[in-house]
């Protein structure tokens, strides 16, 4: 479509990349929900009364409605697999030498996406209940990885 | 057929902050809960979202629009996410309008959102990524040099002084100590604060430039029949205006914004406006650095090439005057979280013409405003036209 | 406000997995070229508005509207950018002229997937950043966790899955812009190797490079453009819940919701009695399956059994991704939407060639924008 | 309304509440690592560097020289007719006295980037570019420049292969 040819030693292409590096609060929400996985070990959803439903993680508005939620529950730490997947690549996409089992485990009406462990492959499947396994306190920083993974109950 | 009319129903917005705790979920969240309230409306009420971010850098998230989504109110409803640069804050609120002017929905949502924050350790390291990859970021330009090289080409066109430049921050800033949500408000700056603040990119110091920041805005757009019913203050969208130059920013002469000009002209032509200067009663030209307001008064024919100045050094800009110009206290004052920043402006716009914006409050009982915004490579000018 | 909006140009690059003879401006305007040319308009002239569809990782450029407007012939006019998915961007050029404002607006969308070299680090930086990231998990889990749920549910199976990149790429031999035709059998695409079980590597389309614009205009403007104005009866778009622990897994909501809104306005009741060829996304193999349930052109559970049986093949019941769809085109990324649209454009005009399906008058397109998001868009045309 | 409003929301962090360790975060760094098609266009512009040439295209239609060259021209949206070899020397369109680099590091010596329009390109056709070799109060709009290359060995075909642009002393 063009009318001009290409000079023969141009270089194909330019190498580059995008420099960006975030530092993320846990905002209003985040805050007390990880402070009390970090500190008591607990997981703790919010109940929006008009839509009733349980968000967990807890979050600071329903998003059906967006009001603000102020009712906090405790939902154990036991919870059932709604669905999982056996992970076989890497995050920057080569193969992993062991699959993951990654699971979304199911609290309220939400739930946590986390690893399960103590368990092979042939024993998971959908509907199993499987519990947190927690970090010792002294390593918990206040993370999703303060909980190790999930085990079958 | 004639075209649908738009209105401004409800707004809401968070404090504008240099670090905020919320995500950017919930701050977009707090500006649309807010805006929901303001006019009693609830998510049942609301058919379609619009929301406006500027780079994905600044959350620190790829595929921010569909991130943010829930805490703009999105879940489960026609969502989309538009931007153009530091534009995107006052094209926000035209995409809610083509929305609802296209008769597809009656009421809309628009919210914007920016956590510069984020991006750490330094937001404006953020920018080096906005130039061309290839021939422009081996350079390792940064924001400041855009902005430093077109204010010394608009200053030297026109024999520009920087204490006729430092007349609008002083005048922002103090109106922005007014300002609930302002971060640099401040009712005592004077012009040698500007004037010996340190040299950052000479000809651009200090407190020349807005804050980064964070926050984010929420306006309700509704049809005519529905504005009606809901408010007997609408606030109309009588025009609306945006057009982007080229890309190829080192091959423009820089004195001149003429896509902002392209863009009011396309807004006036919408809203009938033959006079500007005589038919704008409040203008928010975009503000982020304190030559950018003169350099956007000119693109918007509501001064002369070269002659913004005079329109504050005579009082005409002033909050009293005869065209007070950012009463909000602009993102000089009240801060620059991006796109937000830009919807900002329209939220202003809306309290004003209501005659709800408490000590800011333009006297007069004003009829007409302009919001404007700019961004990208110098590039882009967007314009909303409101009016009772 | 301007009722009736035709697409009355398309013009498409045709797709490959590698494009080192051209930069992206390059590639983008040799698109824009052929639906400039195809639509008889000159872009400096006669365009109005232009929309395009893009996002800045993909790009590896921030605020990457800054770049859109040279090469589509849209410097110093109203153009801007949605951060959607192409079908986002035809909405968005539909509503546009709807508004009685403008009369020829332009939508432009592309892929250049192969220079983003880390593309998979790339695409987890969409996942949320306290709750989801510290697990440093790629991507394609989220579509493991959805698959397995989908098969849990609806009790497709496996073969079913698979059925869907035997038809797609067995289709895509037949389109010249397609560059992962095959004819393979169920067996071949279940031993190839695991993504996420059950979501294999076969059933995953592959990225491609391209572009494609089209060109809409109002009726006034159409009849006057084009003998084969292709109507816009229905556009639809919508999104589930952006966090992974509140959505469905087993369904796509966003597709659903985008059709019913696309339905209404097209006054359509029975999809399947009103619809002659559908284009739908296909990123993941079950992907397919599952949005024709969305799509409400069979029960739940039944979309893997008609597939199996021919009934989506060509010439048959309901052809469904005659070109090939992105497990024979490519994912084109933002893209996406277009390459389905563009498809229908053709079936519409008479002009898909060696693939033409007879007696088609109206078609629909959709698509998905990729983990992890939940949003998605429907269009339905019509010749 | 705001006048009504009270209380807006939003809660204002400092620097010391993450050290003292008051609220939560968490960091993280995006691997973006990109290969970009150079094309026709710039391909031939990075080869010209190399060789100690600026590249500039032109425009048959709207009769202008641009840089850095395209292969479409973004005014009659018409393929550009030829290649144009431009002179390395050129004028400063406007420039600035930098003392913050790009990830706001504080710097003594100020960085002095330019527009520079090049001779041989149409008036205000120019490209951004560092001025060097100067006295920072000598600069001024108007003024000449001419580029410093890299030893012809060490140029890569990059932008980078000029050094900077320096004041041609008027003889």
């Amino acid at each position: 479509m063009v009318l001009l040819n290409r000079d023969p030693n141009s270089p194909i292409i330019w190498n580059g990349e995008l420099p960006i590096t975030n530092r993320y609060t846990y905002g209003l929400a985040g805050e007390k929900f990880f402070r009390t996985l970090k500190d008591e070990g607990r997981i703790l959803g919010t109940h929006c009364p008009h839509c009733e439903r349980t968000y967990v993680p807890a979050a600071i508005f329903c998003e059906r409605c967006l009001a603000k939620l102020n009712d906090w529950v405790d939902v154990g730490t036991t919870g059932e697999v709604n669905t999982f997947t056996f992970l076989h690549v890497n995050l920057n996409g080569s193969s992993l030498e062991k699959p993951e089992i990654i699971a979304f485990v199911r609290f309220g009406d939400g739930g946590l996406i986390h690893r399960l462990g103590d368990t092979n492959p042939d024993q998971v499947e959908i509907g199993m209940m499987v519990q947190a396994v927690f970090k010792p306190p002294s390593k918990r920083i206040g993370s999703i990885l303060d909980i190790d993974y999930f085990k079958p109950v | 057929m004639g075209m649908r009319k738009v209105a401004v129903i409800g707004a809401g917005m968070t404090k504008f902050v240099r670090r905020a705790q919320e995500t950017p979920k919930e701050l977009s969240w707090e500006a649309a809960h807010m805006a929901l309230e303001s006019c009693e409306m609830t998510m049942d009420d609301i058919e379609a979202v619009c929301l406006g971010t500027a780079p994905d850098a600044f959350d620190g998230v790829h595929l921010n629009g569909e991130y943010l989504s829930d805490g703009a109110g999105a879940w489960r409803k026609p969502y989309m996410r538009s931007y153009v640069g530091g534009g995107t804050g006052v094209f926000v609120p035209i995409q809610g309008w083509y929305h609802i002017a296209s008769g597809l929905f009656d009421v809309v949502m628009v919210v914007a959102e920016e956590k510069m924050s984020s991006y750490y350790p330094h937001a404006q390291a953020a920018f080096l990524t906005i130039f061309d990859h290839t021939t422009e970021r081996p350079l390792k330009p940064n924001l400041l040099w855009i902005f430093a090289l077109e204010m010394n080409r608009y200053m030297t066109t026109y024999g520009i002084s920087k204490a006729d430049i430092a007349q609008v921050a002083v005048q922002h800033k103090r109106n922005a100590a007014d300002h609930p949500c302002a971060l640099l408000g401040d009712a005592n700056i004077t012009l040698d604060d500007i004037l010996n603040s340190e040299v950052l990119a000479w000809p651009v110091q200090r407190f020349d430039v807005s804050p980064v920041s964070d926050g984010a805005v929420a306006v309700i757009l509704a049809a005519e029949h529905i504005a009606k019913r809901i408010t007997d203050k609408p606030v109309w969208i009588e025009g609306v205006g945006w057009h982007l130059d080229t890309a190829y920013w080192t091959n423009r002469d820089l004195a001149y914004p003429r896509y902002v000009e392209y863009a009011a002209r396309m807004a006036y032509d919408m809203a009938g406006i033959k006079e500007p200067r005589k038919e704008i009663n409040i203008a928010e030209p975009y503000d982020p650095f304190d030559y950018k307001a003169l350099h956007h008064l000119e693109g918007l024919q509501l001064a002369e090439r070269g002659k913004a100045p005079e329109l504050y050094s005579d009082g005409t800009a002033s909050r009293t005057g005869n065209m007070p110009v950012c009463p909000s206290g602009g993102l000089l004052g009240v801060g620059n979280p991006i796109a937000a920043a830009g919807l900002m402006k329209i939220a202003e716009l809306f309290w004003q013409l209501r005659g709800e914006a408490g000590a800011r409050q333009v006297p007069g009982q004003p009829r007409r405003g302009l919001a404007q915004a700019w961004g990208d490579l110098m590039q882009v000018g967007t314009v909303v036209i409101m009016g009772r | 406000m301007q009722e009736r909006v035709a697409i009355v140009g398309v013009g498409c690059t045709g797709f490959r997995s590698i494009t080192p003879e051209q930069s992206y401006k390059e590639m983008v305007y040799e698109a824009a070229m052929r639906a400039y040319t195809d639509a008889g308009v000159d872009p400096r002239r006669d365009v109005e508005s232009f929309v395009t569809v893009a996002e800045d990782f993909h790009e590896g450029t921030s605020i990457f509207d800054e770049y859109t407007p040279d090469q589509i012939g849209g410097a110093l006019k109203p153009v801007h950018t949605i951060t959607g998915d192409g079908l986002h961007g035809i909405a968005t050029a539909y509503m546009l002229i709807r508004t009685g404002q403008f009369d020829i607006v332009a939508i432009e969308g592309h892929s250049k997937a192969s220079n983003i070299k880390t593309l998979s680090e790339v695409t987890a930086y969409a996942q949320d950043p306290v709750l989801n990231r510290p697990l440093k998990l790629n991507s394609h889990f989220i579509a493991g966790l959805e698959m397995n749920r989908y098969l849990f549910e609806t009790g497709t199976s496996h073969e079913h899955c698979a059925a869907v990149v035997v038809k797609n790429r067995y289709n895509a031999l037949n389109n010249p812009f397609a560059p992962y035709g095959a004819d393979l059998t169920i067996e071949d695409v279940l031993s190839g190797s695991m993504l996420s079980w059950p979501l294999g590597k076969r059933e995953t389309a592959e990225h491609s490079d391209g572009a494609i614009l089209m060109v809409l205009a109002s009726e006034d403007k159409a009849s006057y453009l084009t003998d084969k104005p292709i109507w816009i009866l229905g556009a639809g778009w919508n999104n589930d819940s952006a966090a992974l622990e509140n959505r469905d897994w087993a369904h796509a909501i966003y597709a659903e919701e985008a059709a019913r809104m696309a339905y209404r306005q097209a006054g359509i009741n029975n999809p399947l009695e009103a619809i002659d060829i559908a284009e739908v996304d296909d990123t993941y193999a079950y992907k397919e399956l599952q949005a024709l349930e969305a799509l409400g052109f069979c029960r739940e559970g039944e979309a893997g059994i008609l597939t199996v049986e021919g009934f989506t093949s060509p010439d048959s019941g309901l052809p469904v991704n005659v070109s090939g769809g992105s497990l024979g085109m490519g994912n084109l990324l933002e893209a996406n939407g277009l390459a389905r649209a563009y498809e229908i454009v053709l079936q519409l005009r008479g002009e898909a060639g060696a693939r033409q399906v007879e007696d088609v008058n109206i078609g629909l397109a959709q698509s998905w924008r990729g983990v992890p998001s939940s949003s998605g868009a429907v269009l339905i045309l019509a010749n | 309304m705001t006048a009504k409003i009270k209380e807006f929301p939003g809660i204002s962090l400092n620097e010391q509440d993450f050290v003292d360790g008051k609220i939560l975060y968490n960091f993280d760094k995006l691997n973006g690592l990109y290969a970009w098609d150079t094309g026709v266009g710039i391909g031939s512009y990075l080869a010209s560097l190399k060789n100690g040439v600026i590249l500039g295209s032109h425009c048959n239609t709207c009769r202008k020289v641009v840089v850095p060259p395209r292969t479409i021209c973004e005014w009659c949206f018409r393929p550009m007719d030829e290649f144009v070899p431009l002179k390395d020397t050129g004028i400063v369109n406007t420039f600035s006295l930098c003392y913050v680099t790009w990830d706001v590091k504080r710097i003594i010596d100020p960085e002095i980037p330019a527009v520079i329009d090049i001779d041989g390109a149409s008036p205000m056709h120019g490209i951004m570019h560092m001025l060097g070799e100067v006295d920072p109060k000598e600069v001024k709009i108007g003024m000449r420049v001419q580029a410093v290359w890299k030893p012809a060995k060490k140029r890569q075909g990059s932008i980078n292969d000029i050094l900077y642009f320096k004041p041609i002393k008027e003889e």
